[in-house]
């Protein structure tokens, strides 16, 4: 019993000593941390391999330093996505974090973050990010659902819409968005709002209903395997006779539209990214992509990682690398303008998203399969903070 | 033959010893990341034990235990965020609720049995979640409550210890579990406790003998939701949020595997079985994507090789070894 | 008074009669046989007795209480002790524990949840008495399901007189057992105290002829003969029942 | 009025496909004592050969064919290899079925990647119906038809057979049928195949309505446990039934209550279990 306790404590010591923190000199650690296991996997793990993509494309070295990407899996659970979050910080001693797309992760994570003054490039679309629980530290590379909700709406004014429906998560990003929508287009107009959960197989019940007394159209605020889901029983039900569907945010990002069916031909929606654009830095991101994923085709959380990832590798070249001055990165982040696919992007003065959006309508390609036409371009969208604080 | 178990009792407590000093020194040893997980070991051990309370001891299988841990979360972080209570106030306040909810879930489901108060259990604890998910202007919903406060123990004297520092936090939960484990063995070694193993085996002798079964449940019921509840009231602390996964059928099922890996009825084995399932989680994770088909190898694995979890393997050896020095002694 | 009154006691399951009116008293200190082929509704009898089913009609008078309504924990505690048909011992603990159990029911510190079990020095002793008295100890430290079947029916008796009950009813002690072991527990069950009063469900007829001072028969869920040995022995229904059966 | 029948409909056609889910896991629970939990994975994963069977052949038939049979073949693997060793020990059975439900979840990620996928409609189809002024799709009608057309069938097994007959025996007692000569044991394996079968043939058919996507188990899972709480463990009829009054009961509660989805289905399953606490159409 002795021998087992001496032992015990030798390898309690010897474990301790393993763990000191390594000399912070030679790579630069960046902690990437998406839900890559569960429901949310099926856009977390696409978005991780266009942030390595972009550090791909620069050889993993930036300014002389070596980049080293950590991966971590939140599973989209908060706690588990805090726990994977300290374990980047205080274990692996990242530099700075480029995570998440699980809005109450998000939320979990940003006191940790501000705490523990590590810079923070999230993907997550949380408003509160540039709001309440803004930090310094903090960077959003995603529209706030606000941004990406007053574009939505204010297309679908324009499109003529008077009376709609609204049907969304039931999770913060649908809930703003639904304020944008009741404040450009009247509480009267909205017939009526729905909110069912994240994951709901069957939208049937939801759709009866608003068949029973038609709109103008259907302002959709749901993604993932949700999405393409209410697509194809709004065409079941032969809602496309009756009334189109505006999609809020990523509704037709590509990857969800190879499980669209041929109806959902002329679905709207607004949002940063239009993977049909013919620009040459498009066209590179694409074909890079396609190459590595079986021949498919980007979408706008990719686009999203990628240029975050573009971001940081920018801001770090203008301070030569020495991310260890963490003021100065998050100066050069704060004033860093990239063109990419989509044309320039940068962040505002509160650390949120600035960047170009299209108007999308889902088309048939040449190829057969669907993809989005790119309409109006709405230039370097900003977040309505004074609209909504 | 009177000694043997004395003597077992001896060796128990002198690994206990050498345990709780080996926790005490951890701080030393430790950098923050591994504390937290070792703080997370601990209240994940102290909430699979209160389980085992009910499956190990009683015989009944809940899948709704998360429900307490989650109700306790999630009432101390709206006392410390909203009001402003401080640890005395809100920690109580927090296991009082998980107390409460218990007291009213149990009424229904301790008609049911086996199979069926599984999945009552389950139906309660997925009706609480509901709430929380849904009661959207008192619990934020599916973001849950960020930014709640990492208290300060105000000690009598005008003491005041913060615990906002990892070592200070560490020091805090390991008192807090030790006391909360040190009350559990007791009650598991109570006659309270040995009625439970009745009922466990036969609640038709026990009510032939003379025993009011349903009450030793239901005291059984709330009282594992109170240790559930103190490790939420810990846990919120720890981590600073609350969330509807708190008490999601996920986290119940995650702490009932804890406690069959490990090896139910045996109140260590819960323990083993909760620090085995944290260090998976967060360790294979940094090395590979495929943690959850390791996890669940592991699960078959040990269903296979140690049906009465793994402090089962260890027990059952112990006893071979024993009954062959006993055949050796008599030859 | 009587130890047990049961006046007009009936039970049905989903339509199906299993006792209509059966009516008996059993008086202190009596060893009441009763018998009947399968089916009979004897177990059922045992089974409303003890509150483990509710009785659709009638009444038990447990010593002039009205034990009908009273859940079957507190009959217990009033003194009503039962072995089963099947035996139902705690399988996974020492046959010690499960007399400590039975010992502990009626002791006063059950309910304790602080207090260790192992100090509760004198219930300890009794238990290992009792096993001592009746020439179990060899096996005290063998968990319950180790032991032999012969074994079980013995731990099964020594559970139930445990708590010193006043009325005790034993349903089929004896079935299943080899000769010799039938020669043990018919011994035990002699060597009771005499003021127990017994109510004993048996299919073997010599040694219920032998234990008996009054039997009961039943048939398809009624009384049909009620008597001492001699009575029974010479009842031409009875007769009848038991001829017709086989 | 119109509004009504479509909204009936739905929860009816919901429900059937809870009702081929249910109907496994009950059979399953009623002959072993076995709360299976990888049942959730044999949806799943026969929706996705599914899926890859109607991409290479186009064929919605073979589909439904070659989904159903090859995880009735890993449910017999399952059985036979694994559950066997543990029977009626329920704490190691959770484990084990639980570690499959990991592993089998891992699986189909690493096989078919994370992406949801949609089973094509059949073209037979692939149409909606016109009902007093709503479209309704006629997969949904064809759902219908289906379900109780299977549970016409398995009422038939069950009652009209000698297997069924078996199956009953060794249901009310195992000892007794085995004394009989019954082959119980074969009858374990058959009828853990006829049970992932159905769950399989749930993932397939339901694949046009549900989708297919990683975590569809779990959810899956759960939906069919309260069915069959609801219904009755081991009773043909309550996993109908009890499938009628979920898939009902999920419809109309989105209707009224639509912030208290889910609510509307587990408040009402611990109300029951409750007031019935073996379910509506179980016994203990």
């Amino acid at each position: 019993m002795r021998h087992f306790s001496i032992i015990a404590l030798l390898a309690l010591g010897a474990l301790g000593a393993s763990m000191q923190p390594a000399l912070s000199q030679e790579p630069i650690k960046i902690g990437v941390m998406f839900p890559l296991t569960g429901p949310l996997a099926s856009q977390g793990v696409p978005e991780r391999d266009a942030i390595k993509q972009a550090f791909d494309e620069v050889h993993d070295v930036v300014a002389g330093r070596k980049i080293e990407l950590i991966y971590e899996d939140s599973a989209a659970k908060p706690d588990i996505g805090l726990t994977k979050t300290k374990a980047l910080v205080e274990r692996d001693n990242v530099n700075l974090l480029l995570s998440e797309l699980v809005s109450s992760v998000g939320a979990a994570m940003a006191p940790y973050v501000a705490e523990h003054k590590i810079p923070w490039i999230s993907t997550v679309a949380l408003a509160s990010l540039t709001r309440a629980q803004k930090s310094p530290y903090i960077f959003r590379f995603v529209p706030s659902s606000y941004q990406y909700a007053l574009v939505a709406a204010n297309s679908g004014k324009k499109l003529g819409w008077k009376k709609v429906y609204f049907i969304g998560w039931n999770a913060p990003p649908a809930r703003e968005s639904y304020q944008v929508v009741k404040k450009i287009f009247g509480a009267e107009n909205v017939v009526d709002a729905m909110f069912p959960n994240v994951g709901t197989t069957d939208y049937a019940p939801y759709l009866t209903k608003m068949d029973a007394q038609p709109a103008d159209g259907i302002f959709a605020a749901m993604w993932g395997a949700d999405a393409p889901r209410i697509v194809e029983q709004w065409a079941e039900y032969g809602l496309n006779k009756k009334m189109p569907i505006f999609g809020i945010a990523s509704f037709t990002s590509e990857e969800l539209l190879t499980d669209m069916p041929p109806q959902a031909v002329g679905v709207r929606s607004a949002y940063t990214y239009c993977g049909t654009l013919d620009t040459p830095e498009n066209k590179k991101f694409v074909d890079e992509f396609k190459a590595q994923h079986n021949n498919a085709m980007p979408g706008s959380y990719m686009y999203m990682g990628y240029m975050a990832a573009k971001m940081v590798i920018a801001a770090l070249k203008d301070i030569n690398g020495k991310v260890e001055d963490k003021d100065a990165f998050i100066d050069a982040l704060s004033k860093v303008h990239v063109k990419g696919p989509m044309g320039e992007a940068s962040f505002d003065e509160h650390h949120g998203m600035v960047a170009n959006f299209y108007e999308l309508t889902v088309e048939k390609g040449a190829d057969g399969h669907l993809q989005n036409h790119c309409g109006q371009l709405i230039p370097q969208v900003r977040d309505p903070y004074a609209m909504f604080p | 033959m009177n000694t043997e178990p004395r003597q077992r009792n001896n060796a128990a407590c002198g690994l206990a010893a050498i345990l709780i000093l080996g926790m005490l020194a951890l701080p030393y040893f430790l950098s923050s990341y591994y504390l937290g997980l070792a703080i997370e070991m601990m209240i994940f051990a102290l909430f699979a034990m209160s389980l085992d309370l009910l499956v190990g001891y009683a015989g009944m299988a809940s899948l709704g235990h998360a429900a307490y841990f989650g109700v306790a979360a999630y009432t101390t972080g709206l006392l410390a965020l909203r009001l402003g209570w401080n640890v005395w106030l809100a920690l109580p306040a927090g296991v009082l609720m998980a107390a409460l909810t218990a007291a009213l879930f149990g009424l229904l489901a301790l008609r049911t049995r086996g199979s069926y108060f599984l999945m009552i259990t389950l139906a309660l604890s997925q009706v609480a979640w509901g709430i929380a998910f849904g009661w959207r202007t008192l619990t934020g919903g599916d973001d849950g409550l960020p930014d709640v406060p990492r208290p300060a123990l105000n000690l009598p004297l005008h003491l005041s210890w913060s615990l906002a520092g990892s070592t200070a936090f560490y020091y805090f939960v390991l008192v807090a579990i030790t006391v909360a484990t040190l009350l559990l063995i007791r009650i598991v070694i109570s006659p309270f406790g040995f009625a439970l193993r009745g009922i466990r085996e036969s609640e038709a002798r026990m009510l032939a003998l003379g025993y009011n079964v349903w009450r030793y449940k239901f005291v059984a019921f709330v009282l594992a939701a109170v240790f559930a509840g103190f490790a939420g009231c810990l846990y919120v602390y720890y981590n600073r949020f609350v969330s509807p996964d708190y008490l999601h059928v996920a986290r119940s099922a995650e702490v009932l595997l804890m406690v069959i890996l490990g090896g139910a009825g045996t109140l260590i084995g819960p323990a083993v079985g909760a620090a085995v399932i944290v260090l998976l989680q967060n360790l294979i994770s940094a090395y590979t994507e495929r943690w959850l088909l390791i996890l669940g190898i592991v699960y078959v694995f040990v269903a296979l090789f140690a049906p009465n979890g793994l402090v089962g393997v260890f027990l059952e050896y112990r006893a071979s070894r024993i009954k062959r020095h006993v055949k050796r002694l008599n030859s | 008074m009587s130890a047990l009154v049961v006046s007009d006691v009936s039970r049905n399951f989903g339509g199906v009669q299993a006792l209509s009116n059966v009516s008996m008293t059993a008086e202190p200190g009596e060893r009441h046989l009763i018998i009947g082929p399968n089916g009979a509704g004897k177990t059922t009898l045992f089974n409303v007795l003890t509150g483990t089913f509710a009785a659709s009609g009638g009444s038990v008078l447990l010593f002039g209480r009205d034990i009908t309504q009273l859940p079957p924990y507190e009959r217990a505690r009033l003194g009503l002790a039962r072995t089963f048909q099947i035996t139902n011992l705690f399988p996974r603990l020492t046959v010690l524990e499960n007399v400590l159990l039975a010992l502990q029911a009626a002791d006063t510190s059950a309910f304790s949840l602080y207090r260790r079990l192992r100090a509760n020095v004198p219930v300890f002793r009794r238990a290992k008495a009792l096993l001592d008295d009746w020439d179990l100890a060899a096996i005290a430290e063998k968990t319950a399901k180790e032991i032999s079947y012969g074994e079980k029916r013995q731990v099964d008796l020594i559970l139930a007189i445990a708590a010193r009950p006043k009325v005790l009813l034993l349903d089929e002690p004896i079935a299943g057992l080899s000769a010799a072991e039938v020669v043990r527990v018919v011994g035990m069950i002699r060597r009771l105290p005499r003021e127990i009063t017994i109510l004993m469900i048996e299919h073997d007829m010599d040694v219920a002829f032998e234990l008996a001072d009054r039997i009961t028969v039943l048939h398809q869920g009624r009384l049909i003969a009620d008597g001492d040995v001699a009575a029974i022995r010479n009842d031409p229904q009875v007769a009848e029942i038991y001829l017709g059966a086989d | 009025m119109a509004f009504w029948l479509i909204q009936a409909l739905n929860g009816i056609s919901f429900g059937m496909l809870l009702f081929l889910l249910a109907a496994g896991l009950s059979l399953i629970y009623g002959l072993m004592k076995v709360l299976n939990l990888t049942h959730g994975s044999f949806y799943l994963l026969g929706g996705y050969i599914g899926v890859a069977v109607v991409r290479t052949t186009g064929s919605f038939v073979l589909a439904t064919l070659a989904g159903a049979f090859a995880i009735a073949v890993v449910g017999v693997v399952m059985e036979r290899f694994f559950l066997r060793r543990f029977h009626l020990q329920e704490l190691p059975q959770a484990l084990l079925t639980f570690g499959f439900l990991f592993i089998f979840s891992d699986l189909a990620m690493v096989i078919w990647g994370s992406d949801p996928e949609t089973m094509p409609k059949p073209a037979l189809f692939d149409h909606s119906v016109q009902l007093g002024g709503f479209y309704y799709p006629s997969y949904r009608l064809f759902i219908i038809a289906f379900g109780l057309a299977v549970a016409a069938f398995l009422w038939w097994l069950q009652e009209g057979t000698r297997v069924g007959a078996m199956v009953r025996a060794s249901v009310d007692n195992e000892e007794v049928a085995r004394a009989l000569g019954i082959n119980v044991s074969l009858l374990f394996s058959l009828v853990f195949a006829l049970g992932a079968f159905l769950a399989a043939l749930g993932g397939v058919m339901g694949g046009p309505i549900v989708g297919v996507y990683p975590g569809a188990d779990f959810d899956v899972l759960l939906l069919g446990f309260v069915v069959v709480i609801i219904g009755g463990l081991g009773s043909l009829k309550g996993a109908l039934f009890g499938g009628l009054a979920v898939g009902l009961l999920d419809n109309f509660g989105k209707v009224f209550f639509p912030e208290l989805a889910l609510f509307t289905v587990f408040a009402p399953m611990a109300l029951i279990l409750a007031w019935r606490p073996s379910g509506l159409f179980g016994h203990e």
